[in-house]
This record gives C-alpha cells, sequence and structure tokens, in this order.
C-alpha cells in the first residue's frame, strides 16, 4: 500500500531518511539523524495532521553501544502509525529536543532525561517528572544496569522547584493536594490565586510513580505482564492489559480466536461503562451534586457485581492475557449478563434524563475550562478530552482491534470545548458502551478462548493502541529474548491530556479547579509519572520540603 | 429576664442541635436510595471529637484557641433569646439580640477560618464573608416583617391572632429561603465546599475546637430553624395557649422543625453547589423577596 | 487485638471519620473505598464519613505501595492526624508492596513508614472487604483468618495446622 | 425543574438499595477469586506455583532438610495463576474475602515438607513428595518398583548424571572390549 505520509516526508526531508522498514501493516519504521528528529515531528504533526502518540527511549548499550529513542506519530483519520527511530551513541548522551517545535513532547523528554540520562538539548524546563525530589541526579533507573534492589536511601528534605507566578503582582499561593477531597490520587497543583482568579498553574507530581516499566522488564515474563499492566491502573486495567497483549500478539504475527475477540469487546466495554458513571459521579461531587455521585455510583455499581460475576472479580478483571481470555463466559452467565445490561440501560437513561437535565449542574459546567480544538491539536490530547474540542478520534474505530471492525457504534464528538462538553460526551458515550456490550454478548461466536502462541520473535518493535475510557492507551513493546519484555512503554491517556490542565485552569476561578481537573477524568496512577507544565513561565523560585510541610493535605 | 427558660433553651440547644443535624442526614440519605447514618450520629461525632487531642493549626496564635468556642457561645446565646417549648421568651425584645446575634456569630466563624492562616481556610473564611453580608439583610428583613407584624420585639409565641395575609406568606417564603442559605449545605456551603476548599474555615481544627465549631453551626441552624414557628402562632386567637410548657406549641414547633429539615435536605439532594456568583445571585433575588413583604406591610391597608 | 488498639477503638466509638491517603495506588482500592459510601454499602450506616482534612481525621485508610514521592506526604497526614488515630492499610500494595513491593520508587507496604493497626488485603478488597476490615479495626468484627502452619513430620505424616 | 422532579422521583421510588452486611451476607457469585487457600495433604513441593506467581506472594525457601512454601495474602492479587498451574489441585482459589487482620503476621500461610537424602551422595535434593510422585509415575513404565528403579529415583540430578554417563561409558567400554 502506498503510505503518503512517507512520500510526503520524504519529499520534504530527502536528505534525512536513513532508511524505511514497514513493521507491519500501517506501522512504518523511518530512520532519522537526532538533529533532524524536532523539524520532521514538527511538519509531521503541524503540517501533515499527525498526532503524537508516544516516544520511547530504550537502552542499547549493552549491545549496540547506543540508546535508541523512538517518536511515534499517528493519523487517527488514515489508520496509520509512524515510528521516527533515531539513535544517541554512548558517551554523548543527549539529543536536540524536540519540546520548543512541538510542545506535547515536554513530558516524554523529561522522563528520557531522568530515567535514562540522555539531555535533551533546548528543553526549556527540564525539570524533573516523574522521580521523587530526592532521587539523586545521577542514577538513571531505565538503565538496563540499574538493579531494582539497590534504591538510594529515602529524605524527607528535598525540594522542588516551582515555577514563579508569570506576571508581577500579588498573588495567593493555594496549594492543591497532593491529598485534596475531590481527587482520589495524589497530584500536586500549585495555583497563584488572585482573589479567586487562578493566574497561574504549576504541578508536580511523581507521587504515584511505581516504576512498573522496569519490573516489567526485570522480573515479569510474557505470561505475566499483563497482571502488571492491569496494576497501572484500578479503573481501566483491562485497558492496559489488552493494549500490551495487542502489541505481543502483533509482534508474533498471533491472531487470537474469533470468541476470545469478542469476549474482550465485552469486557472493555463493560469496563468503559463503570469508569464513565464513575466519572460522572465523581465530576458531580466536586461540583458539590452528591446525589449525582450517589446515583451514578448506585447504577454503577450493577456492573460491578456484573464483573464480579463474570470475571470473579469486581476490577482487576484478569481476564485478558496473551493468547486470548481466561474465563469462558457461560451460557446461563451470558443470559444473567444480558439481562443486566438491560436493567442497566433502563436505570441510566432515566438517571441520564435527571441528572443531567439537572439546571444547577449545567450552570457548574457550562463554559467551564475551556480548550479549543488548535490547542487539543497542538498538544496532542486524547480521547474525550480531544473529542470534545472538535477532533474526532477513537482507535476503536481507526484503528481497529479485536472484534471492533464488526460491531456497530458511534464517535460522539462535541465542539464546545468545555466541561460541559466533556460531560456529554462521556454521558453518550456509555449509551454506546452498552450497546457494544450487548451486541458482544448477543452474538458470542463459539470456539475456544484460548490458544497458546508458539513463538515470540525478539527484537520486534511493536505497538498496542486500546481506546480507553480516558482515551488512547499506547503500548510500545519491544521484545526480547528468554520469555521477557525488553522495553515496556506505556503511554497512558492521562499522560496526554494532563498538560493541558494548566492551559485550562488559567483564568479561571478556585471554585471550578477541581471539576477542571476531574474533566481530563485524570488518572495519576496511569499517567504514573508527572511534574510541571508551564511553559510560559520564565522565572523559578525554590521550594523546601519545610514548606511543603506545612500544607498538609 | 426568665433564668429558668434561658437554663432549659441552653440545654435544649446543646441536646437537640445534634439531633436536627442527624435527622437531616438520614433524611438526605434516603433521597439517595441508601440507608443513611442513625439519627443521633451527630450527637457521636461531637461526643467523639470531645475525646480527641488539640493540634492547634500551625502558626497561628491566640485567636484559634478563642473563636471555636466563641462561635459556640454566640450560637447557644443566639438560641437562648428565643421562646421555644415554651409560650414566654425568656429576654424582653430578644428579637433584636437575636439578629445581632445571628449577624455576629456567622463573621465570627469566617474569622476562625481566616485566623488558622490555611490557604483554604483564608479563602473559605472570606467567601463566608461576602456571603454573610449578603444573606443576613434578608434575614433582618423578613424578621423584621415579623416583628412589625406582631408589634413586639420580643420572639415569643404570645397569639396575637394575626390574620394571615400576603405580606405575612411573602415575609414568611422570603425567611424559609434565606435559612436554607444560612444551613450552610449543598447547594449553600460555598463556604466549607469539600470537594473545592476541603471544609475551608473548618479545615484546621481538629478535636475539641472542631466540636466547639461544628455544635455551634448545628446550634445556629436549629435557631434559624426555630423562627418559622412564630409565623404559625401569631395567627392563634388571642388566649388560645396558656402560659408554660403548650403542646400547641411543642407540636408547631416540630412541624416548622421539620419542615426546614425537610427543604434543606431537598435543596441538598436535588442540587449541585452554587459558585459564589450564583449564590450572591440568589440572596439578592431572597432580599428583594423580603423587602417586597416588609413594603407589603406598610402597603397593603390592614396588614398590621 | 491489642490492649492499646482496643483503647483507642473505644474513643473513636460509632463515629470514625476517615482520611483517604493514597500513596501511589493503582486507584483500584481507592475507588473502592469511594464505593463504600454509595448507596449499595453506605458505610454512613456506622457513622463513618470520609473527611477532607487529616486533622479531622480519626482513621487513616492508606493505599498505595508509598512511594518515595509520597513518603513525605504520608508521614505529614500521620503526624496531622489527632490522636486517638488508627492506621488501615487497604489492599496489597499497602499490605505488603503487593505486585510492586520490590519496586525501585517504592517502600513496599505501608508498616515501613507508620505503624498500621490493620491490613486489608486484596487486589482490590471487596467493599464487604472493606467494611469488615474498618469493623475489625473498631473491635465490632472478629478476624476471620489466623497464622497457619503445616509441617510435614519425620514418618511422612501430616501434622496440621500448627 | 424537570431534572429536579425526576431525581425526586428516582430518590423517592428506588427505595433503599443499601446492602445489610455484616447482619446479612449477599451470597458471592460463583467463580468468584477469593483467597487462596492450600490443601497441605495434596501439595507435594514442586514450586510450580511459586514460579507463576506474579507477585511473589508465594516465595519458596528450600533449606537443607525442608522445603518451605510460604504464601502472604497481603501480596496475593487473587488472580489464580498458581491454581491454573498446581499439578496436584493444591491451591485453589476460595470464596473468602474477608481477609482483615490486625497482624500482619496472621496473612501468612507456611508450607513444610521435608526433603529427602540422594541415595548416592547424601545431599538433600528434593521433597518426600516429589519423589514418591516420581516413582509412582514412572514405576509403570520401569516395569514395577523394583530395587534398581529405586536406587535410580533415589539419586540426585547430580549423582543420576553421574550414574547414566558411568552406565554409558561401561556400555562403551564394553562394546570396544567385545569388537
Amino acid at each position: 500500500m502506498k503510505n503518503e505520509i512517507v512520500d510526503a516526508l520524504s519529499e520534504r526531508f530527502p536528505g534525512s531518511i536513513r532508511g524505511v522498514t514497514e513493521l507491519r501493516e500501517n506501522l512504518t519504521l523511518l530512520e532519522l539523524g537526532k538533529e533532524d528528529v524536532p523539524r520532521v515531528v514538527e511538519y509531521a504533526l503541524g503540517s501533515l495532521g499527525g498526532t503524537h502518540m508516544t516516544m520511547a527511549g530504550t537502552d542499547y548499550t549493552a549491545s549496540l553501544d547506543q540508546y535508541v529513542i523512538d517518536h511515534v506519530l499517528g493519523w487517527y483519520d488514515r489508520g496509520l502509525l509512524l515510528v521516527l527511530r533515531t539513535r544517541v551513541q554512548k558517551g554523548d548522551e543527549s539529543f536536540p529536543s524536540v519540546t520548543p517545535l512541538a510542545p506535547c513532547a515536554d513530558w516524554y523528554e523529561r522522563e528520557v532525561k531522568e530515567s535514562l540520562g540522555l539531555t535533551p538539548v533546548g528543553h526549556p524546563n527540564p525539570r524533573k517528572l516523574l522521580l521523587s525530589d530526592d532521587w539523586p541526579d545521577d542514577l538513571f533507573p531505565m538503565r538496563k544496569g540499574f538493579k531494582n534492589e539497590a534504591p538510594p536511601p529515602l529524605r524527607r528534605d528535598a525540594g522542588f522547584t516551582f515555577n514563579a507566578p508569570e506576571d508581577a503582582g500579588m498573588f495567593n499561593i493555594v496549594p492543591y493536594g497532593p491529598y485534596h477531597f475531590a481527587i482520589h490520587e495524589p497530584i500536586y497543583f500549585r495555583f497563584h490565586v488572585d482573589g479567586e482568579r487562578i493566574a497561574s498553574v504549576d504541578l508536580r507530581a511523581g507521587f504515584n510513580h511505581r516504576g512498573l516499566e522496569k519490573i516489567a522488564e526485570t522480573r515479569m515474563t510474557y505470561e505475566t505482564v499483563p497482571f502488571i499492566a492491569e496494576r497501572v491502573c484500578g479503573i481501566c486495567g483491562s485497558v492496559h492489559a489488552e493494549a500490551y497483549t495487542q502489541a505481543l500478539e502483533r509482534a508474533a504475527g498471533f491472531e487470537p480466536p474469533e470468541r476470545a475477540k469478542w469476549i474482550r469487546v465485552a469486557i472493555l466495554e463493560m469496563e468503559r461503562i463503570h469508569s464513565h458513571l464513575l466519572w460522572l459521579g465523581v465530576a458531580s461531587h466536586m461540583v458539590g451534586f452528591d446525589s449525582g455521585l450517589m446515583q451514578f455510583w448506585r447504577v454503577r455499581d450493577r456492573i460491578m457485581f456484573l464483573a464480579e460475576l463474570l470475571t470473579g472479580n469486581r476490577k482487576q478483571y484478569g481476564m485478558i492475557v496473551p493468547g486470548g481470555v481466561r474465563r469462558d463466559i457461560r451460557e446461563d452467565k451470558r443470559e444473567t449478563a444480558l439481562r443486566e445490561v438491560s436493567t442497566i440501560l433502563r436505570e441510566y437513561e432515566e438517571l441520564f434524563d435527571a441528572a443531567l437535565r439537572l439546571g444547577t449542574l449545567k450552570a457548574r459546567l457550562e463554559g467551564v475550562g475551556p480548550l479549543s480544538e488548535a490547542d487539543a491539536r497542538r498538544l496532542s490530547v486524547t480521547g474525550p478530552l480531544a473529542r470534545a474540542s472538535g477532533v474526532s478520534m477513537d482507535a476503536r474505530r481507526d484503528y481497529p482491534y479485536e472484534a471492533y471492525g464488526q460491531l456497530e457504534f458511534e464517535t460522539p464528538v462535541r465542539g464546545e470545548g468545555d466541561v460541559l462538553a466533556r460531560t456529554i460526551v462521556r454521558a453518550y458515550d456509555t449509551f454506546e458502551s452498552i450497546k457494544l456490550v450487548k451486541q458482544a454478548l448477543e452474538n458470542l461466536p463459539g470456539g475456544p478462548v484460548h490458544a497458546p502462541i508458539e513463538y515470540i520473535p525478539p527484537d520486534v518493535t511493536s505497538m498496542g493502541l486500546v481506546e480507553g475510557p480516558r482515551g488512547t492507551d499506547v503500548h510500545y513493546l519491544i521484545t526480547g529474548g528468554e520469555d521477557t519484555v525488553y522495553r515496556w512503554r506505556v503511554r497512558a491517556p492521562t499522560y496526554a491530556n494532563l498538560p493541558a490542565a494548566p492551559l485550562m485552569l488559567r483564568g479561571q476561578t478556585l471554585a471550578d479547579a477541581s471539576v477542571i481537573i476531574g474533566s481530563i477524568d485524570p488518572c495519576i496512577s496511569c499517567a504514573e509519572r508527572v511534574i510541571v507544565v508551564d511553559e510560559a513561565s520564565g522565572r523559578q523560585r525554590l521550594v523546601s520540603g519545610d514548606e511543603l510541610r506545612g500544607w498538609r493535605a | 429576664m426568665n433564668v429558668a427558660i434561658l437554663a432549659l433553651n441552653v440545654v435544649l440547644a446543646i441536646i437537640a442541635a445534634p439531633l436536627i443535624d442527624g435527622l437531616r442526614r438520614v433524611i438526605t440519605a434516603r433521597l439517595q436510595n441508601r440507608a443513611g447514618p442513625p439519627v443521633t450520629q451527630s450527637w457521636h461525632d461531637i461526643a467523639k471529637l470531645l475525646r480527641k487531642e488539640t493540634i492547634p493549626p500551625e502558626g497561628a496564635g491566640f485567636l484559634v484557641s478563642v473563636l471555636p468556642a466563641l462561635t459556640l457561645t454566640l450560637s447557644i446565646a443566639m438560641f437562648a433569646t428565643i421562646s421555644t417549648v415554651t409560650t414566654q421568651s425568656p429576654i424582653e425584645g430578644g428579637g433584636i439580640v437575636f439578629i445581632e446575634l445571628a449577624i455576629l456569630s456567622a463573621f465570627v466563624f469566617a474569622a476562625a477560618g481566616s485566623a488558622s492562616r490555611n490557604p483554604y481556610g483564608v479563602v473559605g473564611g472570606s467567601r463566608e464573608v461576602i456571603l454573610a453580608t449578603l444573606v443576613e439583610p434578608s434575614i433582618i428583613v423578613s424578621l423584621t416583617t415579623l416583628i412589625v407584624l406582631r408589634g413586639s420585639t420580643t420572639l415569643d409565641d404570645a397569639p396575637i391572632g394575626l390574620g394571615f395575609g400576603v405580606p405575612l406568606l411573602v415575609a414568611a417564603v422570603a425567611y424559609l429561603l434565606s435559612v436554607l442559605a444560612e444551613g450552610g449545605r449543598i447547594p449553600f456551603d460555598v463556604a466549607e465546599a469539600e470537594s473545592e476548599l476541603s471544609g475551608g474555615p473548618l479545615m484546621e481544627y481538629g478535636g475539641p475546637p472542631l466540636a466547639a465549631m461544628k455544635l455551634g453551626l448545628y446550634v445556629r441552624s436549629l435557631a434559624l430553624f426555630s423562627i418559622p414557628k412564630f409565623f404559625l402562632t401569631a395567627l392563634l386567637p388571642p388566649g388560645s395557649l396558656g402560659e408554660g410548657l403548650s403542646v400547641t406549641v411543642i407540636a408547631l414547633y416540630l412541624a416548622s422543625l421539620l419542615l426546614c429539615i425537610i427543604l434543606v435536605s431537598l435543596a441538598e439532594s436535588l442540587s449541585a453547589r452554587f459558585r459564589l456568583v450564583e449564590a450572591s445571585r440568589f440572596y439578592a433575588a431572597v432580599l428583594a423577596l423580603s423587602l417586597v413583604a416588609l413594603v407589603l406591610v406598610y402597603a397593603v391597608p390592614g396588614a398590621r | 487485638m491489642s490492649p492499646d488498639e482496643a483503647g483507642k477503638a473505644k474513643k473513636i466509638g460509632s463515629s470514625p471519620w476517615v482520611f483517604h491517603v493514597n500513596t501511589g495506588g493503582c486507584n483500584g482500592c481507592d475507588i473502592e473505598i469511594v464505593d463504600t459510601l454509595t448507596p449499595y454499602f453506605d458505610v454512613e450506616r456506622f457513622g463513618i464519613k470520609r473527611v477532607s482534612s487529616p486533622k479531622h481525621a480519626d482513621i487513616l485508610l492508606v493505599t498505595g505501595p508509598v512511594t518515595r514521592q509520597s513518603y513525605g506526604t504520608l508521614m505529614n497526614a500521620y503526624e496531622a492526624a489527632p490522636d486517638p488515630k488508627l492506621v488501615i492499610a487497604i489492599g496489597n500494595c499497602a499490605c505488603g508492596g503487593g505486585i510492586c513491593h520490590d519496586s525501585f520508587t517504592a517502600l513496599g507496604g505501608v508498616d515501613k513508614a507508620i505503624p498500621v493497626d490493620v491490613y486489608v488485603p486484596g487486589c482490590p478488597p471487596r467493599p464487604e472487604a472493606l467494611i469488615h476490615g474498618a469493623l475489625l479495626a473498631l473491635g465490632k468484627a472478629d478476624q476471620k483468618i489466623t497464622r497457619k502452619t503445616y509441617r510435614e513430620d519425620d514418618n511422612g505424616e501430616a501434622r496440621a495446622p500448627v | 425543574m424537570s431534572g429536579i422532579l425526576k431525581l425526586l422521583k428516582i430518590g423517592v421510588t428506588k427505595g433503599r438499595v443499601t446492602r445489610r452486611y455484616p447482619a446479612e451476607r449477599t451470597p458471592t457469585p460463583e467463580g468468584l477469586r477469593g483467597r487462596p487457600v492450600l490443601d497441605f495433604d495434596a501439595c507435594i513441593g514442586c514450586g510450580g506455583c511459586a514460579t507463576a506467581c506474579p507477585a511473589n506472594a508465594l516465595t519458596v525457601e528450600e533449606g537443607e532438610k525442608t522445603w518451605t512454601l510460604r504464601l502472604f495474602y497481603g501480596r496475593c492479587l487473587m488472580c489464580g495463576l498458581c491454581e491454573e498451574v498446581c499439578p496436584k489441585d493444591a491451591i485453589r482459589l476460595s470464596d473468602e474475602y474477608e481477609l482483615a487482620t490486625t497482624n500482619r503476621e496472621d496473612l501468612e500461610v507456611e508450607l513444610q515438607l521435608l526433603r529427602v537424602a540422594c541415595s548416592g551422595c547424601g545431599k538433600y535434593f528434593t521433597t518426600r513428595r516429589v519423589l514418591e510422585e516420581t516413582a509412582v509415575e514412572y514405576s509403570e513404565l520401569a516395569g514395577g518398583y523394583s530395587d534398581d528403579f529405586r536406587d535410580v529415583i533415589t539419586l540426585c540430578p547430580d549423582c543420576r548424571r553421574r550414574k547414566w554417563g558411568e552406565t554409558i561409558a561401561d556400555a562403551y567400554r564394553e562394546a570396544r572390549y567385545e569388537s
């Protein structure tokens, strides 16, 4: 098949592309010199309309004396993926930063810097992202030589450099988090507030960084990685298991049995229903609509009971593994499930009708936390956040996997770009998911649910793309020998979406901060990392650990 | 001044106020299809807080140790000025004292928040001040309407056979609406707003001081909830109520309390929290309504 | 349960206010904690209320394996909570590090940082299990499992459990 | 306004849905993944479960004369991989979920089996039960439980290799001698 994107890039940068490899259909790898990467990425995103999917650095010093850095770009409208590969030689651990030209690379480059020790030259804000304040600057956990068993001693006195407010003037510093009532995960925002108006925002996370990728690369086998992948996130765990499994199965050229594909769809969509209902409840709570929390979760609990019936656990289903699924859905359980799904649909319709027509709720959501379509594209945000800003993207539709190609569903898109639009997109998406679960269970084909994968070739670069409740989950995988992954890079949707938070918060009031942050549906443990964000700010100020401690909660 | 009734009121405040809050929690829970706590829950909460250790807010001084107790004292004093289960009021002209204490206790509560120096406490405190300046006038005006109609600044249950008229009705509605707002529950919990401000003024307090602040808020609510009864008893023909404890007064009292609690629960379970702007707009409308009532008292012939 | 814990539980009585500290959990346990507040399980029945400040807390519900970055904030929350206070470690990560027990960036269990009164394992624990854990902490439920040791003795006979 | 009324209708008509746990227990669905329980009599000590366990909740410690399997519920994901790999159904997931304890130790299960010594070098090399299991499995192949068979099966892998080596060497010498 002719690949217009590769052609366009070859035409525009004739001397830069050193090699073209088709890894598999619609996944092409381009070799670039490291000095060419920023221009090519900028052109591909800006002029060719691509989306930045992920970026991963891999330590190959043991075998090749070099590091490999891959940018993965996607074209949803064409169903294409492009890997831009560049190599950094050992001894010269630096590369030109892409961030000044394409801000969406910000976090990725900082992560590569701290975890592999490769310096992005020209990065405007190279602070820590996911490692703790007390982590030494010269210890790089994702290098293959680093052993899990030898962490440096804990220190409580380490500080973090926060950005100063952008404008001169009098501001109150209002800390938000790490333990805020409305957000169930630790993340730390610092607002500079003028009255109740938020003037600027800085953000520090990494509270949730558990180094799961390192564990997977050192301790796990191909068969057990899905279980740690599920624990990347307790809400959309199956999405991660599916994305990993997809990447692995594609690397092995393996097709799972037909029945397994349909069961996977049912599981993934059940998870989306519970996640969206959860979000609708939590968002209601964030704007002080506690009955919304109670009612949406009342309906949600039914799907949890159903999940427990089908998988044996309310979440962390442990269903999706390489080769298929672990449990079959027995006929009697399938019938119960179909009945239950109808009940859930009825209950949800009723609640949708009541809660989402509530004037006081609408008043709190409308016009709040705007994100323009241009900004959404520039930052390569994903999922409902992008779809509420008029960017139509859905990996289920655009990069079909499992049985999605044979199922009927729509992708709700809105253009307003405010919190209300995000709410509506999710609320309608829930209907689509209920429809999908129904279709999948009604048309479940016969046959086995698991087949062994005979051979997984080493050193294959593969990608798994799954549309999770929060957006496209991108798993980048390089297979290794001896039953273990060589590199596994999880790009959870929140990782792409959180950098948009400061943009949406600026100029809004403190009262709306919770729901604006919430409107991303942040899954901090997914993003697993975090720090800064405010690209625009210049001056910095050092904050000691003591100052942080004073805020407690 | 009737010391016996005063003492009765103080005891009543401490015993009944947490029960009122407990009842609100139960009704709200039922409207959310769940079991809810026992009615006595808020009591247990206060008792437990008293058993806890006090950790003073960081970096704050003298004020934080005094203001919580002051909040409680003012609230109890406020409740003590009115007649509750008896027909007589403990204090002559208690209506004026009541209004003054209502205003004062709101500001002391706000000050207690700001004194904790926690950014959320400060923001919550400033919100509380803004809200109080907006909502207290409507309470003052609608209460004044009642006082003018009854022709007495003493808040007691003397039946005066007041004719039922539009001014009284409008004043009662305006009062109920402002009481809703004063209850500090959703959608009016703008100052405490747990999911925005993590409890605002209350955030830095723990143990006994928190018990004092909480009980203060409960008693204050109870006091405000006690007023609608006067709109009802005023309608009764003169001499229909005896002296001292009165079954009719108690029945009317319980009914009006229940009405207030149900209204608060309904508002709490059927709406999202107002923002400061929306709350102010609501209060402005309520204030306008109460002013209309006051004007009507003089405009409608024979209203007084 | 030690007499000390029983004393604390008695003081907290039927008004346990909980403060939730996520020290790097995956959200699974955290969401189940919220789930216990919602209609099907509604722990307000037991007077349990989630509070927004550790200063109001009687019980700290700690989830997650205690990542390096959240260690300091966990300590702050623990120090800010007034006595008597109880700590419940919720989920595998909090109980023993779970799947990330050997991570370079996690301590691998809450008891490595602060004393834990009750462990509630599960990945995630069911809401009922969480309620059981809370009631156990308050001295209102009994522990269902105990340590078991099985030993084979010299003649090959099973000698179990010890 | 219609939203408010509809919400009120839900609140009033749906009634109380709260389950009465712990007074009443809702039955758990069949196939619930509760805590794994060990069957001491069935376990032979192969250690397959510990290898499969993604969270290292199951660990094996090999002493000189003892083989110890430790199960720590504080790490167990209840994924059921151990149940899948166990050849003797000695570990299976139960439907018990109330695992809260006040002591960390109460979350542990320890299972200790005896190891047997090699009939050649005297080194302890596997559990008695694995040996018995192997004996039963292979005795048929070997045409009954003979002394020869016992001599082979009770050797540790090193001794067995040496013995095979010697046997082959003998056979080779014999063949050369004959030629």
